[in-house]
């Protein structure tokens, strides 16, 4: 009998799911026990645990990892590789992970992580506030200059009506949805210049820009965005399709709250980030190694997706999931505003993870340069080429 | 000090106290209603405190049921009192020498406390825990406490109050023939109650409320104290549970409430050192 | 029994000296007050005794011992507080009981809580008790003993204060004006038994009062000090019969001496504005001399006898004794006469009246108000 | 102990994750200085404290003051004005984001109500730190009354009757001649360690503001926990730490040893 | 100028009835002393009236004006407190000068820092500090001005609380035992400015003292409280010649009265042990009567002299008088005479004497304590 320690983060949003994946990973596997440890309440702080315990007796054998700090766990040599796990597998594409999907997880030839829970930005709107000024919410916005333009008529409703809420805080990951959406890179393939300053990261900055300008978005926090949204202050609301279950209950039936894919810059060229995490293995005792594989790959698997998907709103990361009514054809066609995330997933691209060791703080210099605009204190020229020059002192010089 | 009939200082006083009682206790009860709605009640338009649809068993039984509340209020009180006790055993004493005994580089000690207030346990996280692993005893209460069983603060609270005490008390004290530790025991601990009251409950305050250092020393959710029961209605990425997450921050408050209600009796019997002249 | 020795002490703050190579050294057993005027610096010196403040020079001994280094709680000293010091959370019980329980028990009977459990506590406390309600009842405050200093009236303190003191039996006692706030038959009363005490105890005790009555009365030998210096340390009937200084003179007694500025001739008769005072003083010729006559040894005449000129002023009536004010005719100097109520009834305000002494009454002073005396061959024989 | 350990990494590269560790001297010490966000977070965390000092101590000792003075309803004032100090943060870090929502916020709503459009607390870099030092405020306030309800005990009833026979007739009087001075003890000790606890401040950022808009939140520990903790910086966390004690401490003497000679009479 | 009355105060705490039932109405600048035993309630008394303590009944009036719910500050009373109740944080100057501040200055004027500014400050601090300056002087404290309490000796610190009083010109004065702490010579002095300053200024003054001689001699009337209750309120010849009550008696006079128990018999003789001691005294015939003699009134006679035998047990010399310690034949009762040293000379220790008294001075009480006193017809005549 083999007891894997499980640590994962976030538990307001994973314990259901983590209970209920556990339970069945169990009653399948009954010479493996699972045992969650203490959860950590974000990523940061999950990931700040794994590296303490880094090579400790207290090191958990599996542990869950946002997508873009895997990186830093896989630099660091903390995650074990599991190409030759996928390799001695064989067909992992039957099993639903195709190649796509195991590349979210991938870093300089390492496989990393198996993508468990994944997510891409989509469209949230008020169908209600979108009547009032004569749009029709059947027909949702396809491109950003027709969201523009109905959120312009929405902030002049009053009474505290909103037109737009884009929630670029926190992360760089909103910014990667416009900037990829528009067909843009982060850096140049080799990883050592800034490539965000070219036309398409200029146009992303525009967007937002005008969002602002025009659409008269105001300037909120996250929390703050999410609250009025769910008040039926907003119109339409940009973020990840991972929050949608919680929306739904906050919405409850308050107004009619539809979804849609996010507009892109560049319909042909654009892609998406993917959100979300990933199972990661870092036990390097081989007895524990394979019950940890077989449990990484059941928890990404079809299974786990089934109770990942409808549980919060993530999108499945496995094939087999989405189209097998066994698992969850039949949730979607209960459940359409779940469908926005599906349709997307093929435009999902990694989350890009900048290299070196000021890697994270990059995606922070780019928040502090999109709140500048936001706030309308610099134009998006010039936000644009402080970014552009601050996170290009940021990269590693080598 | 009398107490007198009503007048317009006495009314303006209330009226005082009243506005800024409102102001502390808005949160509070917007904590409430909270905790007492169902989710989608919770943000809305209208800002009404009474839900239409009253959602409190379902948030408290939540607050109590998705962790094991029980356990760690448990755990809380276990980690608080020894911290607590150990805080008192060690300050009172090094307050004294520090107030009341002359003695060469007694400055630089201060200067030393001084420091030590000012130090975040998050610089000194790091080098604390890689000594804690070594030694074997994460996970444990221990572990918990280790930290703050030398209290700065409290060392320097009562080297004020002290310092205020006359010397001629202390004087007597001595010519009883009492040891200078029993001069603490005996004449400085019960004149300084109100003191050692407040320490008290800052203290346990603090460490009641730590989310910090717990996260740092504790893997195991059965030796997690209170606050990490909260992180389980939180979900940054997603949005909190907020009915659940009020539910749970009542029930994690609640004790302390009451142990603030019992120690701020000592407050009302507030000492005067009247066995004195000048 | 030891006897307690405070040699050339010397404490300042700052830039005041307020004690100056004072040395008194007590017999043991002895009892000795402790007179001087206000800021004197007495209580100094008695917590100098106590080991409460060093000396910046000089030593402290009890018997052989030199305590100068030691610390106050193994000295043995029971020390009355000018300031009461009472612990403000204990009852007066508990006040007085304290060094008693500091000495009688151990240090786990004396636990609270756990104490009470501790084989031996009860009786010693018991023995305690009874030794606590003995002190308080010889000081009348046996009703008091539950109330805390704060319910106390300021010489209920005081005497709580004393009895903290006179409960152990320590190797010295030190008193600053432990009876300054008792009335008269209190003070009479507390007096006595603190006398009574000191007979039966024959603990050496360092007494400091501001009443040189109670001084004279009390003490087996009396230091008066006065600005930080120790002016004389004698028997009471020294100190007032014969004061070595016109400060002792002037501050033992009352009311005060009465002092005139005068001379001494060749013949050793006392001059006063040049007409004679006394015949025969034991004095060293000089001139510019301060001459002391006791108020009680002032003889009123009438007009025509011998003596200075001078009127009466006023007659203050003091229940027992009489005071008569005499103002002296021509240099205007005042002095007062201290009579029994009966031989005061021939006065009157205004009366013209003569003064005289008698020349053994007679003290004289030097400019620098250092006594003036040599002993008269006459005398001497009259005296061997 | 640990204080030494935390200088000693400052003079390294030490990062999380890394296994090596390497002395590199005063680098960290000479990146710091060209360090922008560290020089703003310097900034905000003395623009903090300089209004939630002031502020919760002078509420802490008019709340406590006029509880001692008022009879009835002590002990409910009392508990009152101290809830925020028993309540955990970071709940209540959440429930201010709701009651400060530009919006949907019951203050704002309460500001549109008397004509006043309010402003955006939180989101605006121009009020976000004005809106986190008043949670400071609120969240100090029955700390510091309590410090000095405490201090207030051991003023001796005596000296009040002094004043008032003195003609000290009106409270404000009595105030300043009695309350004040013998305070004095109290009122340094509240001082420092509101200075301290503000300079601190760091669960309210994390919970509300994460430092932004555009850093016009980032405050020193927060900066410290980002450069150590996510960043995983702990060589340059450690320098910076160090700046910071070094900072204080001078501060803190300073003030230390201008007003402890006259607030402690013998 | 108004008067001071206290009418018919009662206060209890619990179940310790402190005062009961105490009238005392000080005329316009009379000057009363309040003398009692230890514990009495003349502090209690004394902050009824300045309204620190609210009395459980009774009513406090200054002047015409009723101010029993007045709060203290408005009553324009100046007290000097048992326990000082100095600022410890101001200098011996400031303390004095704060009541001066309080009335001179406005609000504004005060405000630390900000009322140096403020127009008029400047020459209204002037002028205080000279007024400070020389209370200060006249109390012999002005080289102290600038120490803080904590640096003075216990009498300076008596005398800066009194300063603190006297600079004000108030409409009544509070002292509770101002002089306790201070040495005879200073509290003649001290003493002899508080009188001249109330001759001066003629302000209502209740003064506490536990000496009853200082008593005596400054005030106009002397009220005598025992166990909360006031015994006598009368001048001060009238409580020593006088007393109404035993006690009274008891109290007042150093050394105390002397008192036997005896008889008075049908022709006001009075008999102590059958024996006659004094003839024609103005009593009630009646059995156990106490009798009481001052000791200066007993007079002493050689064995074969009219009056009570007796033995003379112990003579004490006090300066300027000599006390005779006597015992009676067959009673063994004790009493002390007050001599002049010059009459005591004849006595020694052990001798056989006897003891008479003046039929006036002799006080009889009956068994309550109260005296009995009638006037003999022939008397009445002489005094008439
Ligand atoms: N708070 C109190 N509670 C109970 N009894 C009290 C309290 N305060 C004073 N007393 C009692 O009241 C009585 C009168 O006290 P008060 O201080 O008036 O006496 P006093 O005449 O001034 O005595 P002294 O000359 O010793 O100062 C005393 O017996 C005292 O014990
Ligand atoms: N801390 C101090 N700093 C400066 N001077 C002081 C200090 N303490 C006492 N003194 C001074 O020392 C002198 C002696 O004080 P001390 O208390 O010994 O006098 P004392 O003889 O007991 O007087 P009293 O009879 O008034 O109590 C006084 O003049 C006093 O002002
Ligand atoms: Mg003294
Ligand atoms: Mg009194």
């Amino acid at each position: 009998e083999t007891t894997l320690n499980v640590h994962y983060p976030m538990p307001g949003f994973f314990k259901d799911v983590m209970d209920k994946i556990s339970k069945k990973f169990m009653e399948e596997n009954s010479d493996i026990k699972i045992n969650f440890v203490s959860p950590s309440p974000t990523y940061e702080d999950g990931l700040q645990l794994i590296l303490r315990q880094a090579g400790t007796a207290e090191m958990p054998d599996v542990t869950f990892v946002g997508l873009n700090r895997l990186r830093v766990v896989a630099e660091r040599g903390i995650s074990v590789d599991l190409k030759p796990f996928v390799a001695k597998d064989g067909n992992m594409a039957e099993q639903g992970f195709s190649d796509n999907i195991l590349k979210l997880a991938q870093f300089g030839g390492q496989q990393a992580g198996l993508a468990f829970a994944t997510s891409n930005p989509i469209m949230y709107y008020n169908a209600d506030l979108l009547r009032r000024v004569g749009a029709n919410p059947d027909v949702p916005p396809k491109t950003w200059d027709e969201v523009i333009t109905i959120a312009s008529k929405i902030k002049t409703l009053g009474d505290g009506v909103q037109s737009i809420d884009f929630r670029w805080q926190g992360d760089d990951w909103m910014f990667s949805a416009l900037l990829f959406g528009a067909g843009g890179a982060m850096l140049t393939p080799d990883e050592k210049k800034v490539a965000f300053d070219g036309p398409e990261g200029l146009a992303a900055m525009r967007l937002l820009d005008r969002m602002v300008k025009e659409g008269g978005m105001p300037v909120l926090t996250k929390s703050n965005g999410e609250q009025a949204f769910v008040a039926g202050k907003i119109g339409f609301t940009f973020q990840t399709t991972g929050a949608l279950r919680n929306v739904i209950t906050n919405v409850g039936e308050k107004f009619d709250l539809r979804t849609t894919p996010i507009p892109l810059l560049s319909p042909e060229k654009g892609r998406l980030p993917t959100g979300g995490n990933a199972a990661v293995m870092l036990t390097k005792d081989p007895a524990k190694q394979a019950a940890a594989w077989k449990l990484i790959k059941f928890a990404a698997g079809p299974y786990g997706a089934s109770v990942v998907v409808p549980g919060t709103g993530y999108v499945p990361n496995n094939e087999l999931a989405a189209k097998s009514s066994e698992y969850l054809g039949d949730f979607y066609q209960k459940n359409p505003l779940f469908k926005a995330g599906l349709e997307q997933m093929p435009k999902m691209i990694p989350w890009y993870a900048f290299p070196g060791s000021n890697g994270v703080k990059v995606t922070q210099t780019i928040v502090d340069n999109l709140s500048r605009v936001v706030e309308q204190k610099a134009t998006p020229e010039e936000t644009l080429a402080d970014a552009a020059r601050e996170v290009q002192r940021l990269l590693p010089r080598k | 000090m009398t107490t007198r009939a009503w007048n317009t200082a006495r009314a303006l006083r209330l009226v005082i106290l009243s506005i800024g009682a409102l102001v502390f206790l808005a949160p509070y009860v917007w904590m409430l209603s909270t905790a007492t709605k169902p989710r989608e009640e919770i943000f809305s338009s209208s800002l009404a405190l009474i839900p239409h649809q009253w959602a409190a068993v379902e948030n408290f039984s939540k607050a109590f049921t998705r962790v094991p509340m029980l356990q760690l209020l448990m755990n809380g009180v276990i980690v608080c009192t020894i911290i607590l006790v150990v805080q008192i055993l060690v300050a009172l004493p090094c307050a004294y020498a520090l107030a009341k005994l002359r003695f060469p580089g007694a400055r630089a000690l201060i200067a030393a406390i001084m420091l030590g207030l000012l130090v975040p346990i998050h610089a000194t996280a790091l080098p604390i825990y890689v000594a804690l692993s070594g030694a074997g005893v994460l996970n444990t209460y221990f572990a918990l406490a280790a930290p703050f069983l030398i209290s700065v603060f409290g060392v320097f609270l009562f080297l004020q109050f002290f310092r205020a005490m006359p010397d001629d008390l202390i004087n007597a004290a001595r010519l009883d023939g009492m040891s200078e530790l029993g001069i603490v025991l005996r004449v400085i601990v019960p004149n300084a109650w109100p003191a050692i009251t407040a320490f008290s409950i800052f203290s346990v305050v603090a460490h009641w409320n730590d989310l910090f250092w717990p996260q740092i020393v504790v893997t195991e959710t059965a030796m997690a104290p209170p606050p990490l029961g909260l992180i389980f209605f939180r979900a940054a990425e997603a949005g909190d549970d907020y009915g659940a997450l009020m539910a749970a921050t009542v029930v994690v408050t609640m004790p302390l409430l009451v142990a603030f209600l019992l120690a701020q009796r000592r407050f009302i019997e507030g000492i005067t050192l009247t066995g004195l002249k000048g | 029994m030891s006897g307690l020795a405070l040699r050339g002490i010397s404490k300042a703050y700052g830039d005041s000296h307020i004690l100056r190579d004072v040395t008194i050294e007590a017999e043991p057993g002895e009892f000795v007050a402790l007179v001087g005027p206000s800021g004197c610096g007495k209580t100094t010196l008695l917590r100098i005794a106590a080991g409460l403040d060093h000396p910046d020079h000089g030593s402290v001994w009890l018997g052989e011992r030199d305590m100068t280094a030691m610390p106050p709680s193994e000295r043995d000293i029971a020390m009355v507080f000018q300031s009461y010091a009472l612990y403000p959370h204990l009852t007066a019980g508990q006040n007085i009981a304290v060094p008693l329980a500091m000495r009688d028990l151990t240090v786990w009977q004396r636990l609270p809580g756990i104490g009470s459990f501790v084989p031996g506590q009860r009786k010693t406390r018991t023995v305690i008790q009874s030794r606590v309600l003995e002190t308080a009842r010889s000081l009348k405050i046996d009703h008091l003993l539950g109330r805390k200093p704060g319910q106390m009236s300021g010489g209920q303190r005081q005497r709580v204060a004393l009895g903290r003191a006179l409960v152990r039996s320590p190797a010295a006692f030190l008193m600053d004006e432990p009876l300054s706030n008792l009335d008269a038959n209190l003070r009479v009363h507390t007096r006595a038994e603190i006398v009574e005490l000191h007979r039966l105890a024959g603990v050496t005790t360092l007494y400091v009062t501001h009443d040189q009555a109670e001084a004279l009365s009390m003490a087996d030998r009396v230091a008066v000090m006065m600005g930080g210096r120790l002016l004389q340390f004698d028997t009471p009937e020294g100190v007032y019969r014969n004061p070595q200084h016109i400060e002792v003179a002037r501050f033992i007694g009352s009311p005060q001496i009465n002092l005139l500025t005068g001379e001494v001739d060749a013949a050793h008769g006392v001059r006063i504005g040049g007409r004679l005072f006394a015949e025969g003083v034991e004095a060293v010729p000089g001139s510019a001399v301060t001459v002391g006559i006791r108020p009680e040894a002032l003889k009123l005449g009438g007009p025509g006898q011998a003596g200075l000129g001078a009127s009466v002023r006023r007659i203050e009536f003091l229940g027992s004794e009489t005071l008569v004010f005499i103002e002296l005719a021509g240099s205007g100097g005042a002095l007062v006469a201290k009579l029994a109520p009966d031989a005061a009834t021939g006065f009157g305000q205004g009366q013209a009246i003569t003064i005289a002494a008698a020349s053994e009454d007679v003290l004289v002073f030097g400019p620098q108000g250092m006594r003036q005396s040599v002993s008269l061959p006459m005398r001497k024989a009259a005296n061997g | 102990m640990p204080t030494i350990a935390v200088v000693t990494l400052s003079l390294t590269d030490f990062e999380l994750g890394y296994d090596g560790i390497r002395f590199v001297g005063f680098d960290n010490y000479i990146e710091l200085l060209g360090d922008r966000t560290f020089l703003i977070s310097l900034g905000n965390t003395l623009t903090y404290t300089l209004i939630v000092t002031p502020l919760s101590v002078l509420i802490g000792l008019g709340a406590a003051l006029l509880i001692e003075a008022e009879v009835r309803g002590r002990a409910l004032f009392r508990t009152i004005y101290f809830l925020p100090v028993v309540s955990l943060l970071v709940a209540m870090a959440t429930v201010w984001q709701y009651l400060l929502h530009p919006t949907i916020g019951p203050v704002n709503a309460l500001l549109r109500f008397i004509g006043i459009a309010g402003p955006n607390w939180l989101g605006g870099s121009d009020t976000v730190l004005l809106s986190l030092a008043l949670i400071g405020v609120w969240q100090a306030v029955g700390f510091n009354m309590v410090l000095f309800l405490a201090g207030l005990t051991a003023i001796p009833r005596e000296l009040y009757a002094a004043a008032e026979v003195d003609r000290a007739a009106t409270a404000w009087d009595r105030f300043w001649l009695v309350t004040w001075p013998m305070l004095g003890p109290t009122t340094l000790f509240v001082v420092t360690i509101s200075v301290i606890n503000a300079v601190k401040v760091f669960e309210t950022v994390s919970t509300l503001t994460q430092g932004g808009p555009n850093r016009a939140s980032e405050v020193l520990l927060w900066t410290i926990y980002q450069e150590g903790f996510v960043y995983l910086r702990v060589g340059y966390a450690s320098a910076m730490t160090v700046v910071f004690l070094a900072i204080l401490m001078a501060l803190m003497m300073l003030q230390y040893r201008a007003l402890d000679r006259r607030v402690h009479y013998t």
